[in-house]
């Protein structure tokens, strides 16, 4: 059901989906040659004895599409440069519509019999997905979105977050302003993401609230919210405004001459809408478990190569489906995924260098990682992040308490 | 002397400006036609709209077999025995003539609530509807759709409906209307007839028509009765000669 | 709540209701003068605002762009109604509603097979970059306050087109009676295309406007497009004068009812849910305000067929 | 009719039949995909009734399909985590219980709505039960208890008495049934004296309240047996896809509604039906070839709507007719 899709996402804003769709791009390349390397080499090794197929859902158009192309990306990069051969990648387009991604993970794994999941970026698609996957059997790996249910009552001992539960970025960016400020106003959209990003920041945040206003999803006009921010007498603003919402809020902002520091969680100053917003960007702090300029050799060699084969910088979406990209290898390395305990095990390991630094599973397969303060700056021409602090260290989420695993 | 069928009662209504209905009085004895004639705009098929309730009035009243029914809706006179023809024929284009009538006959039996019996199967339905066709003649066209019968057919099949609802009262408004001079002794004979099973409210331009037919006669200008009385008296009265048949007195 | 922020409020309300005032006027001219329902009107809205960032970007002026998308919106208005909207005129709603749609389909996957999926980049002209301070101590951009008065020109603009110009007369000629106008005379095919095109550029403008304060992205006109329906329906279709009140009704109620229901529910209950249960109903309130005027007034506050 | 009748039957039969061979080609998806086909053509003949028979083009009827899916999907969260719903009332996963509920709910819902809409007419009718719906919808979106805007997943499909329902072959069967159940109402519904009052106040409705018979009553019954119906396809769409959220309950699926009827044929018997077919063929086989495919499905509606009055089933079956 597409045909009014692209007017649903513009009703809703450009957080909402989108209808176009890109079709499978199975990447047969890696079965020909699988089966050409198996006729020359005999046997690949005992971990590699069959292919190994993965499913990628995605959001590939619309008003989302920056992220999922920057996630499959990010993923073919790693894939691509382990040289596996056994790896076959099917991805679809969910042109971020719930009852497509569930329609295509069941045809995923009904027709084409993937063994994993990933590459959902949305909460309410990975809610309409996740738990049917893995009840039917598949692993599914997140590379982005984190729901809290799925971290704490409906955990699944085959579902791995490689990316960050959702509270994590408005909790850092709660301790910093908690750090920092003295009265802050809040705003998110009326709905259980902006919902559970206010209650995330507040868990941090103990002083004193300017104000606290939810908007309306998919508002594009945020005049009305300005001036409330303007006469509330607030130190400085926090909000989350997913996709084209907090372009807009971030331009008009900017254009009312409102001299307050904006702050929020990463989603709306990554590297894929930085351009969009411009210089109205600058000076922003913001909250991610990754940044270009993040010190280690992992993440120096990604950035290096995933601006030499695309010709621009990777986001923290590219980031995090390159480390599930690399965790999926590390432990198919270890074991062979048709043994569904032994690859469940060796997931759980995360023993990959991940381009975060340091990076484990917690008991409730969600990750402990450091989380850190970035500020937009401009780089030459180059409108981009830069790492200030320290927010969290091992940080870890709080719902690993209600799940049972 | 009978109780009147129909009794309005200083009926006035007005758009505006324009009066359509000044202190209009008028009644309706069982048995006979009573012909309203007026020059066009006078408020005649203004008097139909009030009566049939697809208009209110602003003031006056209309008792229809002595209850007074200004509160009730079109439908719900129309299920006491009001039987409307329309001016422009107004009925439901795309079934057939048969299926015009048979909505007659399911509306006087009050059943338009059976949900799952089908209409062209059951003959409480199709037969009386027959009937009514087989009195205006139109037996033979009964499967013919509404839309693509000719404009004297059209005339005919308002009349069976009107039939079919066993109507205590015949509201016809120009009924007549474009009918050519056979089509026309046609409609009187039957019309002549028709008046032994309710009386008729004849809104009609044809004067022989209504001179052949009507016993009484009202003549409206300007939202007024000028002059009612027996058809024979208005033809001589001289306030109607000047005012609607144009001529000095 | 001080003065100065309810001023704020307030215009921010009005400049709502003069945007989609444009939107709405050349809706419900379409309508009241051909009888058609137009669902591209959105289009004609993203035709604006894509000229005008074009133009804006390729000359360096706002204002070359805005003249630009008044000539864009205009001719993509006059193209459609010779190919596909003068064969509408004599059909039923659902046909219309239908068709328009197709053309919606059409419009947006077009734009987006041109210009890709990616917003445009169109600013605000500098030289209304600034805020203007207000008596009362209230200040307000300079460019908002300039939408609120291009609408009032636009609304000045259109009483006197169709009170005092030929054309005007035509145009209410047309209303009442078709085939009378084109018995006097007047090529009818003609007089419905300017009418369309009119319609069509003052959505343009709109766009254009709106555009340089929000984003210019394909699909950016359907949203505008169902509020501007819920406008001119509360207004009564066909007439400009429902438009303009309906447009200004929607407008404020919409940003005050955002601004003060979840202060109103925080009598009753904690910051948060307040602020929740706010704008939720906030978020209903135009359209609860839209049913309780058809249930009272069923064909809008100023019926067009007096 | 004849002709009709038998393009009727092709379809259906088509519709039984694509799954079996999906089956035995070892192809399960396409099962899936003839069950939403069949899903919808279920929603469409309940709008069908409403649109087509009365003329009543509803612009909000994604609300009834929505409530119907909410009614599942809140059902089925309260069945699996063993909390009352309220009053004590627990929840259910039993389908037959969960379909009653839907059209209960819808029926109720469609009531008042229908009583309201119903003082006006024309486009002003379109718009204001497209007010509803947004109501509704935005109320979805922002009320926090059954997931907002995340929407609600059923994690294990609903049970149907001795029939394993996960498997997708036997939960379309299931929809086939009540598919074929809603065909055969529509079409004893057209023929009844219901339905000759219905279309009476389609084509005249001032006659039909000459003759006694109040269209707004005759109205009001169809309105709220169509939304009924649309709701009830509303909760096997959520079982299908084992989840639901407000988009079921956007304005753009009341126009996807009403597009699937135009497409088939307005009022006719099995129009629904290939209006659904058509569109989620198009949607496989135009999306296959090109991602700008909502482009050449726009050019294609506008032909029908310009050339091809009468959808599908006029173009294989001839105009209507009436007995």
């Amino acid at each position: 059901m597409k045909l009014f899709a692209q007017l649903r996402e513009r009703l809703a804003g450009p957080h909402e989906r989108n209808a176009t769709r890109q079709q499978g791009e199975t990447f047969m390349k890696g079965v020909l040659a699988a089966g050409l390397s198996a006729l020359i080499f005999g046997f690949a090794g005992p971990a590699m004895a069959e292919p190994v197929k993965i499913g990628m859902i995605t959001t590939l158009s619309g008003g989302g599409a920056g992220l999922g192309v920057d996630a499959r990306d990010g993923f073919m990069l790693a894939i691509e440069e382990s040289g596996n051969n056994e790896v076959e990648v099917v991805i679809e387009d969910d042109a971020q519509k719930p009852e497509l991604a569930v329609q295509i993970a069941d045809k995923m794994i009904q027709s084409d019999q993937v063994d994993i999941l990933t590459g959902i970026i949305w909460s309410n698609l990975a809610m309409a997905v996740v738990p049917n996957a893995v009840n039917q059997g598949v692993f599914y790996l997140s590379v982005n979105a984190g729901p809290s249910q799925l971290a704490g009552s409906m955990c699944h001992e085959n579902y791995f977050n490689v990316a960050y539960q959702n509270d994590n970025f408005h909790e850092a960016m709660g301790q910093y302003a908690n750090d920092t400020f003295e009265k802050t106003f809040i705003l998110a959209p009326n709905y259980p993401a902006g919902q559970d990003s206010l209650t995330g920041f507040k868990r941090y945040y103990k002083k004193e609230l300017a104000g606290e206003v939810y908007t309306q999803l998919g508002q594009t006009d945020y005049a009305a919210e300005i001036a409330q921010i303007r006469a509330s007498g607030a130190d400085s603003v926090f909000f989350f405004l997913p996709g084209g919402m907090g372009i807009a809020f971030t331009k008009q902002y900017s254009q009312s001459g409102l001299d307050i520091p904006l702050t929020g969680p990463a989603f709306s100053f990554s590297q894929d809408v930085l351009p969009a917003v411009g210089e109205a960007a600058l000076g922003v702090k913001n909250s991610a478990s990754w940044s270009k300029d993040l010190d280690n050799a992992a993440n120096k060699a990604f950035v290096e190569a995933f601006q030499a084969k695309y010709d621009r910088l990777p986001s923290v979406y590219a980031a995090q489906a390159y480390d599930t990209a690399r965790l999926i290898l590390s432990a198919l390395e270890k074991a062979s995924v048709k043994d569904k305990e032994a690859f469940r095990a060796a997931l759980k390991e995360a023993d990959f260098d991940s381009v975060r630094g340091k990076f484990s599973f917690n008991s409730n397969n969600h990750p402990v990682q450091d989380i850190y303060v970035r500020e937009v700056v401009k780089e030459g021409d180059v409108i981009t992040n830069r790492i200030i602090g320290t927010a969290f260290t091992d940080h870890k989420d709080a719902y690993a308490a209600e799940c049972g695993l | 002397m009978a109780e009147p069928v129909l009794e309005i009662r200083n009926l006035s209504k007005s758009f505006g400006a324009l009066k359509a209905a000044v202190g209009v009085n008028f009644d309706l004895m069982p048995g006979e036609i009573h012909a309203l004639i007026g020059p066009n705009g006078a408020g005649k098929t203004t008097l139909i709209h009030q009566i049939a309730g697809t208009l209110t009035p602003d003031e006056g009243e209309i008792r229809f077999l002595g209850k007074d029914v200004r509160s009730l809706s079109v439908a719900e006179r129309a299920r006491m025995g009001l039987g409307r023809t329309f001016q422009v024929s107004s009925l439901a284009q795309e079934f057939s003539a048969l299926r015009n009538v048979m909505l007659a006959v399911q509306a006087r039996q009050g059943t338009s609530f059976r949900f799952f019996r089908p209409v062209m199967s059951d003959p409480s339905l199709t037969e009386p509807a027959m009937a009514a066709l087989q009195r205006v003649g139109l037996q033979d066209r009964a499967d013919v759709p509404a839309a693509e019968l000719s404009h004297g057919e059209r005339r005919r099949l308002e009349i069976a409906i009107a039939l079919a609802l066993e109507a205590r009262v015949f509201l016809l408004d120009e009924p007549m209307a474009g009918m050519g001079p056979d089509g026309s002794r046609e409609l009187t004979a039957f019309l002549d007839e028709l008046r032994h099973q309710a009386p008729i409210l004849l809104v009609e331009h044809d004067m022989d028509a209504v001179f052949a037919l009507a016993d009484r006669v009202s003549v409206l200008v300007y939202g007024r009765v000028i002059a009612s009385g027996p058809a024979a008296e208005i033809r001589r009265h001289p306030a109607v000669r000047e005012a609607y048949l144009g001529e000095g007195a | 709540m001080s003065a100065a922020l309810f001023i704020e409020q307030l215009l921010n309300g009005l400049q709502l209701g003069f945007m989609l005032f444009l939107m709405a006027a050349g809706l419900t001219l379409i309508f009241g003068v051909m009888g058609l329902i137009n669902l591209a009107h959105g289009s004609l809205y993203m035709v604006g605002a894509f000229a005008c960032a074009i133009v804006a970007a390729a000359t360096g002026s706002f204002w070359l762009g805005l003249a630009a998308s008044l000539a864009a919106a205009a001719a993509a208005g006059a193209i459609i109604e010779v190919l596909v909207i003068r064969r509408l005129y004599a059909r039923d709603h659902l046909d219309q509603v239908l068709a328009t749609f197709a053309l919606i389909l059409i419009f947006s996957e077009g734009a987006r097979w041109l210009f890709g999926s990616f917003p445009l980049y169109l600013d605000i002209p500098s030289a209304l970059g600034g805020a203007v301070r207000l008596p009362g101590g209230a200040t307000y951009s300079a460019y908002r306050l300039a939408i609120i008065g291009i609408g009032i020109l636009v609304a000045v603009g259109l009483w006197l087109l169709v009170s005092k110009t030929r054309l005007g007369m035509r145009i209410r000629a047309g209303e009442s009676d078709r085939e009378m106008v084109a018995a006097l005379g007047v090529d009818i095919g003609l007089l419905y295309t300017l009418v369309f095109a009119l319609g069509a550029a003052l959505a343009g403008l709109a766009g254009a406007m709106v555009g340089a304060l929000q984003s210019v992205q394909v699909g950016m006109g359907e949203p505008v497009l169902i509020l501007a329906f819920v406008v001119i329906v509360i207004g009564g279709i066909g007439s400009i004068k429902g438009a303009l009140v309906g447009a200004l009704l929607v407008g404020v109620t919409d940003t005050l009812g955002r601004f003060l229901l979840p202060r109103g529910f925080e009598l009753f209950m904690g910051t948060s849910d307040a602020a929740t249960v706010g704008a939720a109903i906030a978020s209903m309130l135009i359209y609860l305000v839209m049913a309780v005027v058809l249930a009272v007034r069923p064909q809008g506050l100023f019926p067009a067929n007096r | 009719m004849r002709r009709e009748q038998t393009v009727n039957a092709c379809l259906i039969l088509a519709l039984l039949a694509a799954p079996v061979l999906a089956q035995l080609a070892g192809e399960p998806f396409f099962i899936t995909l003839a069950t939403r086909v069949t899903i919808l053509a279920l929603a469409a003949t309940g709008l069908n009734i409403a649109l087509g028979l009365g003329g009543l083009v509803s612009f909000g009827h994604a609300a009834f399909f929505g409530i119907g899916g909410y009614a599942a999907g809140i059902l089925a969260t309260h069945a699996f985590n063993g909390m009352p719903l309220f009053l004590g009332i627990p929840g259910t996963n039993q389908m037959p219980v969960i379909w009653i509920v839907a059209m209960a709910a819808a029926g109720l819902l469609a009531l008042p709505i229908g009583v309201i809409s119903l003082r006006t007419s024309g486009v002003y009718f379109i718009m204001i039960t497209l007010a509803f719906a947004q109501m509704i919808f935005y109320f979805a979106i922002s009320w926090p208890a059954y997931g907002g805007e995340d929407g609600l997943s059923i994690y294990v499909r609903n049970a149907f008495p001795g029939i394993n329902t996960l498997k997708p072959m036997p939960f379309f069967l299931i929809c086939f049934s009540l598919l074929a159940v809603a065909l055969l109402v529509f079409s004893r519904l057209r023929d009844s004296r219901f339905g000759a009052a219905l279309e009476a106040a389609r084509q005249n409705p001032e006659r039909l309240a000459a003759v006694g018979i109040a269209p707004n009553r005759i109205r009001l019954a169809a309105f709220v047996i169509s939304a009924m119906v649309t709701a009830l396809a509303g909760a096997l769409f959520s079982d299908l896809n084992r989840f639901v959220s407000p988009s079921m309950l956007s304005w753009q699926m009341s126009g996807e509604l009403i597009v699937l009827i135009i497409l088939g044929g307005v009022g006719r018997l099995a129009g629904p039906l290939a209006g659904a077919t058509l569109y989620v063929l198009f949607e496989y086989a135009l999306g296959g070839i090109t991602e700008h495919w909502q482009l050449f499905l726009g050019l294609i509606l506008l032909a029908v709507v310009l050339f091809a009055r009468g959808g599908v089933i006029g173009m294989l079956a001839g105009r209507a007719k009436h007995g």
